[in-house]
């Protein structure tokens, strides 16, 4: 039954490749969404039968995959990205009906869109080598066209797509190396015979496909140093596809580093996690202070994926590390945390994505230092914006809140066993967090301060009205449910356990909700998510009523006071570069911002100034310290080589007589 | 015949094929090589008559015929034609000079000397004991080939090589089957005239021209 | 009877446009012999899976799996070239119009060079696959001087003196293979058929045989393009006319490799499977470090797919050492899907060519904005030609990898995979300039004079190649039992 | 939990604590001053002049920038609310108010984090170059306080092994050995560097100051007018109250009523208003001696704090 609804989720999305490929102008975006949004809710529907019963949902067939066999067991653990992915799918394509910017709308961009989401749906479930790889690579080169879907105006976007291309083939090549390591080792294709093997397979080979296996996984979930193509690839990519990548796509990658690393191999020595947890540490800090200092709204939401994927990668290594030292209660604990951070990510960054798209929609730009008053001018779109950036800063009462706080707690509790790695590892990894959470409440009031409140500052800003009825149906859907989970989390928190409990050898004595409450087995006190949203509203409600009664004269609309200024233009409102200044003179170490001033004098006298403009540029440290000295060797290289082919035919001969002299010498 | 002076006749056939060869080296004329060319293939036929004769294999001597009249005949005549308009033009500024070439043409005779010891050994006839011969001719063909900047000397040193090859085949198998023998004398007579064609062709198109003139081509 | 008609049939082709002087039904006509010798090609691969070996023209010619295998990827390879070929002789530059007589001369050239190389394959006897290869040397040199430029008679002669030492080299190898044949026991009239040396090697001399296929390596492996004596192929890839450049990539190298992959059958019953693996890792290793190497500065797209073909022979170079069924079942699937993409490629770039008036990579800006179908055809090209799914050169890169780690090779893998990786970043950045960027005002009128988009009858044996590249690539049925087949006949 | 509590009981607490912070606030900013004008041998004026400043402003009229959206007139309300919903169930002057199970330290912290960011939200929503300053400013000390202030309260969970904050309590009411430990010392030193920094207090804010450049909250809050104004400045006060009774009942926990009934209460209120006159009093006297830090000083202070409460955290792992 289930495997029947997993093969009509895939013809559902080709079905939909094909009307996007076919269809007529007029219902080419409406024939091929409806059809991507009808495979998301088949998918949703093997998902969500999956982790309710348990089965698998089991295909395989020879037929397709030359010199292989396709093969898909949709388990519990994948059943959960199905589910999220269906449901982040849904909302980008509701989205999608309204959204008409960045050439999405193209024949090329209308076949490939289903066929990534069909990809997306599908990778959890694969399940052996080659299926999972194919459907890997189909996804990234499927990604990578729609990320180039409006190269024609921006060279940004090509810039992005050769940066995101290299990175996923880095990736892909590491991906590769490792699987087939593991394949052939085992003498299996099977994930099910491997994890059965891999036990008994040499240290070195379950450790170097277990890095190569990071590697390759890191790098498409963004983890740094990997994420060199994520803040410029999500930010270029159509407002649905962003969305996509970042709520679904990276998850991926931690899928895979679980998969892998506790599936396939069940776990491994303390420093294959230490690594995970550096790598999500760094990811976290890195990412945390690049959004937080960055001006454009979709290149802080794209570092900030990468600033939440190193959260995931916390809970992950921390799980594997429980495991590692027996802590079997502690690692589910921990896995958990990671994955409700996984879903509660897609809701909030799906949200912001999509939101952050009909920003630009409307106000035509993401530049924070160009929008700026839309609140008021997107009555809904502006607010959904606020809930998912509410969210994403782990306040009350939104989701993030809650996977924060699991996240805190396994660290925690996992800090009195005794064992060295770990009480290193936690306190660090709970600073990590603190510190991530306190840029992302700073960079998420930044974007929402400059980008919705206050003044516009641009005509078109000034201008701007509210999106069409499908997109921030889209949008609102997905801040509904960080609103939902924010106050409910018992609604997603068991399945979380089952699709975690899957992973062979972590396993929980008691559940982790106590009715409406997040509660650790054993452990006194709880998180009442609901009781707090209750006490927010209820206290905010008498507060109200309460300055409504003692004043009740009508509030007066004034011009802000500003310390006495005459006129309040949006010339002399902060600037999001403003607003981030301080902190990058904190970390102006690791940003080394690059501050170019410009001063126009005056033609009379060069004493006075006419105009002084301050650009502060920070690049990623990443990129100018590895990846363009890696290029530029690179570069150097091949124009060394380049010279050794003249175009002399006597040279090239002697190539040969030198070739047959060494034949001759060597083998006769 | 009898077994010495079969012997010493087709050492001399074979050594001259060689010494054709390391001459070839030596001249600047085209004319000269083109002559010395002529001489190599008559020789080579002549080694193909002696084995043949002394084999008593038909097929051999068969091939012998198509070798002297290809090698000796069609394809000197052919190339003095072809290079009749400057015949009189010479290799005046060969890429390795003549000394250094006799002695680099000195190392790969040893060369060939040591490396085809295993073949002449394992052929066991007395002829296969020249097989160090023909695979010297192929090595100093390819010097040619390397070391000549005129059009004319390529073709030739592409002749060399397959002359030599084709010394060796005679001396270790004895020839092929008669009909792929045909087919292959066939292709090197393809060969040349194609080259030859095209270097006419160059000639139209470019005026006399140095085959290191040629370098419009690289990355 | 049915191997005498598919090798007559391209010449009859011939015959036709010899006859029809060039005309347009002449060339088309052609094309129908090629196709018709694909669709022959393929009912013989049913008999041979049928039947057992096929043989005709007592016994000279003869076909197992392999040979089909490579008869049907000539015949799908052909049909495509021909057709793009139809209209290739009026675009000759210095005529300007069409010259019916230098079509004609084209047109038989190409059959010939059609019929040479499945006479290649489907040659029972080594000997007579070395004349054939050595006759498609011969004929295609025409073809690729065929435009009569400076570049062209260049390339053309580099060609044709490189390529001639290296098959010289060949047959020198084969005069040793042929030695220790006769030494085993074989009769010289039939001591160089593959049966018969495929039955005898066990007992050749392994000191000869080391030797033999030494040569063989370096001489056919001029001919494949394989490092050190690949140095004709840039070249002549680039200066040749779009469709011979598709043949000779698509085909011509890898019916050269056919030759080395019957010899390393040979090889592996005389030797044992470990020296020929070691040549073939050290010159698939070197071709592959090479072609990086040499396309991170690339400046001409033609000699950037040429660098391309000398990168994937090394690979299937890579592949053959593996040597066991999986690997070789994944060389032929390569094979077959680089000879699809690769053509397709070289085709579209020959329409670019004509359209923009340079093969300069720098000369080439905003196609897909500027040319949609045909900016779409070399970027979908590209995306097969670098093996991403779903077409066929990921499921055998991948294969082979696979194949190669489980014999031991796996380091060389990874040395493949990170040369693969710099041609990867090399090739998306030169693709990156090409095909991407806004359309912008339209060029001068002076620089080229063909603005409209290709024909529907030109554009669609490209795409109908690129389908089938990517059908191969996902489904299994229609080949992989002629695949395994044909991996039986030289791998043990 | 400890029986004996009626649900009764428990709301009444809730209740009490909620009064408590709501007057007890701005008294304790009304003795604070007073100590620092007597210490700078000034009168000052009386100890409940901020309630009466209260009274006054909130009769006031309400106006909000024209160009402002709802956010500008929500950001109080939220501010004091989540002070409120602390309040209410945090263990101030009972281990067991009402709903006392689910006050857990970290949440406690993300709520209080809520009303920070919706008092910068709000100045940002007036467009003003101060409001932004003020917001930019508060965000990037709030941002560098957290990793101090959630690993100093690691190191009071893990003996407890919970976050619980009547859990704490309680354990360490029954191990008072723990209150001498090295962990408890230097997490107390971080809090109080928290505290002083979360709560706009010298020397990294200047309460009193309107000098245009050094403003930090008082930039925020310049917009606001009347009763705003007067939300503002109280929920200033009673996160002041909040962080305070919190951190005494963290670290000096005696007094805090265990069981329920009058008596106990009754000296819990005794000993928090205690606490209160005597931190209060403490913070004051440094007040007057200590100049405001350059704003870029502050991180320093900050991670500092960091190191401690790291040096904490690792202490509990080496002292069992």
């Amino acid at each position: 039954m289930t495997a029947a609804l997993l093969v009509a989720t895939a013809l559902m999305g080709l079905a939909g490749t094909a009307a996007g490929a076919i269809a007529p102008v007029r219902f080419r975006i409406a024939l091929s969404s409806a059809l991507t949004i009808a495979a998301c809710a088949l998918g949703f529907v093997v998902g969500a039968e999956v982790l309710h019963s348990g089965h698998a949902a089991v295909v395989h067939t020879t037929t397709l995959m030359p010199l292989a066999s396709f093969s898909l067991a949709l388990d519990r653990f994948g059943a959960l990205f199905v589910v999220i992915t269906a449901v982040v799918g849904i909302c980008a394509m509701i989205f999608r009906f309204g959204y008409d910017g960045q050439g999405l709308a193209s024949r090329t961009a209308s076949s490939i869109l289903p066929l990534f989401v069909t990809s997306l749906l599908l990778v959890p479930a694969a399940s052996n080598v080659t299926t999972f790889l194919f459907l890997w690579e189909l996804m990234a080169i499927t990604s990578l066209l729609l990320v180039l879907t409006d190269h024609a105006r921006r060279s940004e976007v090509q810039v992005a797509g050769q940066w995101y291309a290299v990175m996923t083939q880095l990736g892909a090549a590491a991906l590769i190396l490792g699987l087939v390591l593991l394949a052939t080792r085992s003498g299996s294709q099977s994930f099910a015979v491997i994890a059965v093997r891999s036990a008994h397979l040499p240290a070195w080979v379950r450790s170097t496909a277990f890095v190569l296996a990071v590697v390759g996984f890191g790098s498409k979930a963004g983890a740094v140093p990997l994420h060199v193509w994520l803040p410029r690839a999500h930010p270029e990519a159509p407002g649905p596809v962003s969305a996509l990548m970042s709520a679904a796509m990276v998850n991926l990658g931690v899928y895979g580093i679980v998969r892998v690393g506790m599936g396939l191999l069940s776990g491994g020595p303390a420093w294959w996690w230490l690594l995970v947890m550096g790598l999500g540490a760094l990811s976290a800090m890195f990412g945390s202070l690049h959004s937080a200092t960055s001006k454009d709204l979709k290149r802080l939401l794209a570092y900030s994926t990468t600033d939440n994927v190193g959260l995931m990668l916390l809970g992950v290594g921390a799980s594997g590390l429980f495991a590692d030292t027996g802590h079997r209660a502690l690692a589910l604990l921990a896995l958990v945390a990671a994955l409700l951070h996984v879903v509660f990510h897609a809701v909030f960054k799906g949200s912001l994505f999509l939101s952050a798209s009909s920003v630009h929609q409307a106000a035509g730009s993401t530049d924070l230092d160009q929008l700026g008053g839309l609140l008021r001018r997107m009555p809904v779109s502006g607010p959904i914006f606020l809930v998912g950036g509410l969210a994403i800063a782990a306040l009350p009462p939104f989701c993030g809140f809650v996977s924060e706080w699991l996240l805190l707690q396994s660290m925690l509790h996992g800090l009195p066993s005794g064992d060295v790695a770990i009480a290193v590892a936690m306190p660090i990894g709970v600073g990590v967090l603190a510190l991530t959470g306190g840029l992302t409440a700073f960079t998420f009031t930044k974007a929402i301060g400059i980008g919705l409140l206050g003044l516009p500052r641009t005509q078109d800003a000034e201008r701007a009205g509210e999106v069409g009825r499908p997109m921030w149906i889209g949008a609102g859907l997905l801040a509904v449910l960080c609103l939902v989970f924010g106050v409910a989390p018992f609604l997603v928190i068991p399945s979380v356990v089952d699709a975690a409990g899957a992973v062979p050898g972590l396993h929980l004595a008691g559940a982790l909700t106590r009715g409406w409450n997040v509660a650790l087995p054993g452990v006194p006190g709880m998180l009442a998510p609901g009781l707090v949203a209750i006490g927010l509203v209820g206290f905010g409600g008498l507060v109200a009523l309460g300055r409504h009664l003692v004043q009740q004269r009508p509030v007066r609309l004034t011009e802000a006071w500003g310390c006495g200024r005459e006129l309040q233009t949006a010339r002399m409102e902060y600037t999001a570069t403003s607003f981030g200044e301080p902190l990058t003179r904190v970390f102006e170490d690791v940003l080394s911002p690059a501050r170019d001033v410009d001063v126009s004098h005056l033609a009379e006298s060069r004493y006075y100034t006419e105009a002084a403009v301050i650009h502060t540029t920070i690049d990623d440290a990443f990129e100018r310290r590895v990846y363009r000295p890696a290029d530029r060797m690179l570069v150097r290289w091949g124009a060394v080589a380049r010279r050794v082919p003249n175009g002399s035919v006597h040279r090239y001969l002697a190539f040969g007589l030198v070739a047959l002299i060494v034949v001759l010498v060597v083998l006769a | 015949m009898s077994g010495s002076s079969y012997f010493s006749v087709l050492t001399l056939a074979a050594g001259t094929v060689l010494v054709c060869a390391v001459a070839i080296l030596w001249l600047a004329s085209i004319r000269a090589v083109i002559s010395m060319v002529a001489v190599q293939g008559a020789s080579l036929g002549l080694v193909a008559v002696v084995l043949g004769v002394h084999l008593h294999d038909a097929g051999l001597l068969a091939a012998a015929a198509v070798v002297v009249v290809v090698k000796a005949v069609v394809i000197p005549v052919l190339l003095g034609r072809a290079s009749g308009s400057d015949s009189g033009s010479r290799e005046s500024r060969p890429l390795v000079n003549v000394p250094a070439s006799l002695v680099a043409s000195a190392a790969l005779i040893v060369l060939a000397f040591v490396t085809g010891r295993g073949v002449a050994h394992f052929v066991g006839t007395r002829a296969g004991a020249l097989v160090p011969i023909g695979i010297a001719t192929m090595l100093i063909g390819f010097f040619v080939l390397v070391a000549r900047r005129r059009p004319t000397f390529q073709i030739v040193g592409l002749l060399m090589v397959d002359n030599g090859i084709a010394l060796t085949a005679f001396l270790c198998t004895a020839g092929f089957p008669f009909l792929i023998e045909l087919g292959v004398s066939f292709d090197v007579l393809l060969g040349v005239v194609v080259l030859m064609v095209l270097s006419q062709r160059l000639r139209l198109e470019f005026g006399d021209v140095d085959l290191d003139e040629l370098q419009e081509l690289h990355d | 009877m049915l191997l005498m008609t598919i090798l007559v049939l391209p010449l009859l082709g011939g015959t036709a446009v010899a006859l029809g002087r060039g005309r347009t039904w002449s060339a088309w006509a052609a094309v129908a012999s090629n196709g018709g010798a694909l669709a022959l090609g393929i009912i013989a691969a049913v008999r041979v899976l049928r039947e057992g070996p096929l043989s005709g023209a007592r016994g000279t010619l003869r076909a197992d799996a392999l040979s089909v295998f490579m008869v049907i990827v000539i015949g799908a390879i052909s049909l495509l070239a021909s057709w793009l070929g139809v209209r290739t002789p009026a675009r000759a530059p210095e005529d300007g119009h069409r010259n019916p007589e230098r079509s004609a001369v084209y047109g038989v050239l190409v059959q010939a060079f059609v019929g040479f190389m499945i006479l290649a394959v489907l040659a029972a006897n080594v000997g007579v696959l070395w004349v054939a290869v050595e006759a498609t040397t011969i004929v295609t040199a025409f073809l690729v001087g065929f435009r009569r430029t400076r570049g062209s008679l260049e390339a053309s002669w580099k060609y044709i003196v490189i390529c001639s030492v290296g098959i010289a080299l060949a047959f020198l190898g084969t005069v040793f293979v042929y030695l220790a044949a006769l030494h085993a026991g074989g009769h010289s009239a039939h001591a160089l058929d593959w049966t018969s040396l495929m039955a005898h090697a066990r007992h050749f001399d392994p000191s000869l045989m080391r030797l033999a296929f030494g040569l063989l390596v370096l001489g056919y492996g001029t001919k494949v393009g394989l490092a050190p004596m690949h140095t004709w192929l840039p070249d002549a890839h680039s200066q040749a006319p779009a469709p011979v450049s598709a043949l000779m990539s698509g085909v011509l190298l890898t019916v050269a490799f056919y030759a080395i992959l019957r010899f390393k059958a040979v090889t592996d019953v005389a030797l044992g499977p470990g020296f020929a693996r070691t040549l073939l890792v050290i010159v698939g290793l070197l071709s592959l470090a090479l072609a990086a190497s040499l396309l991170i500065a690339q400046r001409d797209y033609k000699r950037m797919l040429a660098y391309s073909s000398i990168e994937h022979m090394g690979l299937i170079a890579l592949g053959a050492a593996a040597g066991i069924r999986l690997a070789i079942a994944a060389v032929l699937l390569h094979i077959l899907g680089h000879g699809l993409a690769k053509s397709v490629l070289f085709l579209t770039s020959g329409e670019i060519l004509t359209a923009e008036g340079t093969s300069r990579i720098d000369g080439v800006r905003s196609l897909v904005a500027r040319r949609p179908a045909l900016g779409g055809l070399f970027g979908v090209g590209l995306v097969a030609l670098l093996g991403l799914p779903p077409f066929s050169l990921f499921t055998s890169e991948l294969v082979m990898v696979r194949a190669e780690f489980e014999v031991g090779l796996g380091w060389a893998a990874v040395l493949a995979m990170v040369a693969m990786v710099v041609v990867f970043i090399a090739v998306v950045g030169h693709a990156r300039h090409m095909l991407l960027g806004p359309a912008g005002p339209p060029r001068p009128a002076g620089s080229s004079g063909v603005t409209a988009p290709p024909p529907r009858w030109v554009a669609a044996p490209l795409i109908g190649g690129l389908v089938v590249c990517g059908f191969i690539g996902v489904f299994a049925w229609p080949l992989s039992g002629l695949l395994t087949a044909a991996a039986r006949v030289v791998a043990t | 939990m400890s029986t004996g509590w009626s649900i009764t009981s428990m709301s009444a607490i809730s209740l009490l604590q909620v009064v408590l912070v709501i007057v007890g606030g701005p008294l304790l900013l009304g003795f604070m001053r007073k100590v620092r004008c007597r210490m700078e041998g000034r009168v000052g004026p009386p100890v409940h002049q901020p309630l009466l400043d209260l009274r006054k402003m909130a009769g006031r009229e309400r106006t909000r920038p024209e160009h402002a959206s709802w956010v500008f007139p929500l950001a109080p309300v939220v501010l004091v609310a989540t002070t409120l919903v602390v309040a209410a169930v945090a263990p101030l002057l009972a281990t067991d108010p009402a709903f006392g199970w689910s006050a857990d330290l970290f949440a406690v912290v993300f709520l209080l984090l809520l009303g920070s960011v919706s008092l910068a939200l709000g100045a940002l929503d007036t467009g003003t170059a101060f409001g932004g300053m003020g917001a930019s400013r508060a965000m990037t000390i709030g941002a560098l306080a957290e990793p101090a202030l959630l690993v100093a309260i690691l190191a009071l969970s893990v003996p407890a092994h919970s976050s619980n904050l009547p859990t704490i309590i309680i354990r360490s009411l029954a191990h008072p050995a723990w209150l001498a430990t090295p962990e408890r010392v230097l997490a107390l030193v971080a809090f109080v560097i928290v505290i002083v920094a979360e709560s706009g207090r010298l020397p990294v804010d200047n309460p009193s100051t309107h000098l245009e450049l050094t403003m930090i909250h008082e930039a925020m809050m310049l917009e606001y007018a009347g009763p705003d104004l007067a939300l503002v400045k109280l929920a200033e006060s009673m996160r002041l109250v909040v962080l305070f009774t919190l951190l005494a009942d963290l670290f000096v926990p005696w007094g805090i009523a265990t069981s329920p009934g009058p008596w106990h209460l009754a000296v819990a209120l005794a000993s928090t208003a205690g606490k209160l006159v005597v931190l209060g009093a403490a913070l004051a006297v440094f007040e007057v001696t200590v100049a405001k830090l350059r704003l870029f000083r502050v991180p320093e202070l900050l991670a500092g704090a960091f190191v401690l409460a790291t040096l904490a955290v690792l202490s509990t792992l080496v002292v069992p």
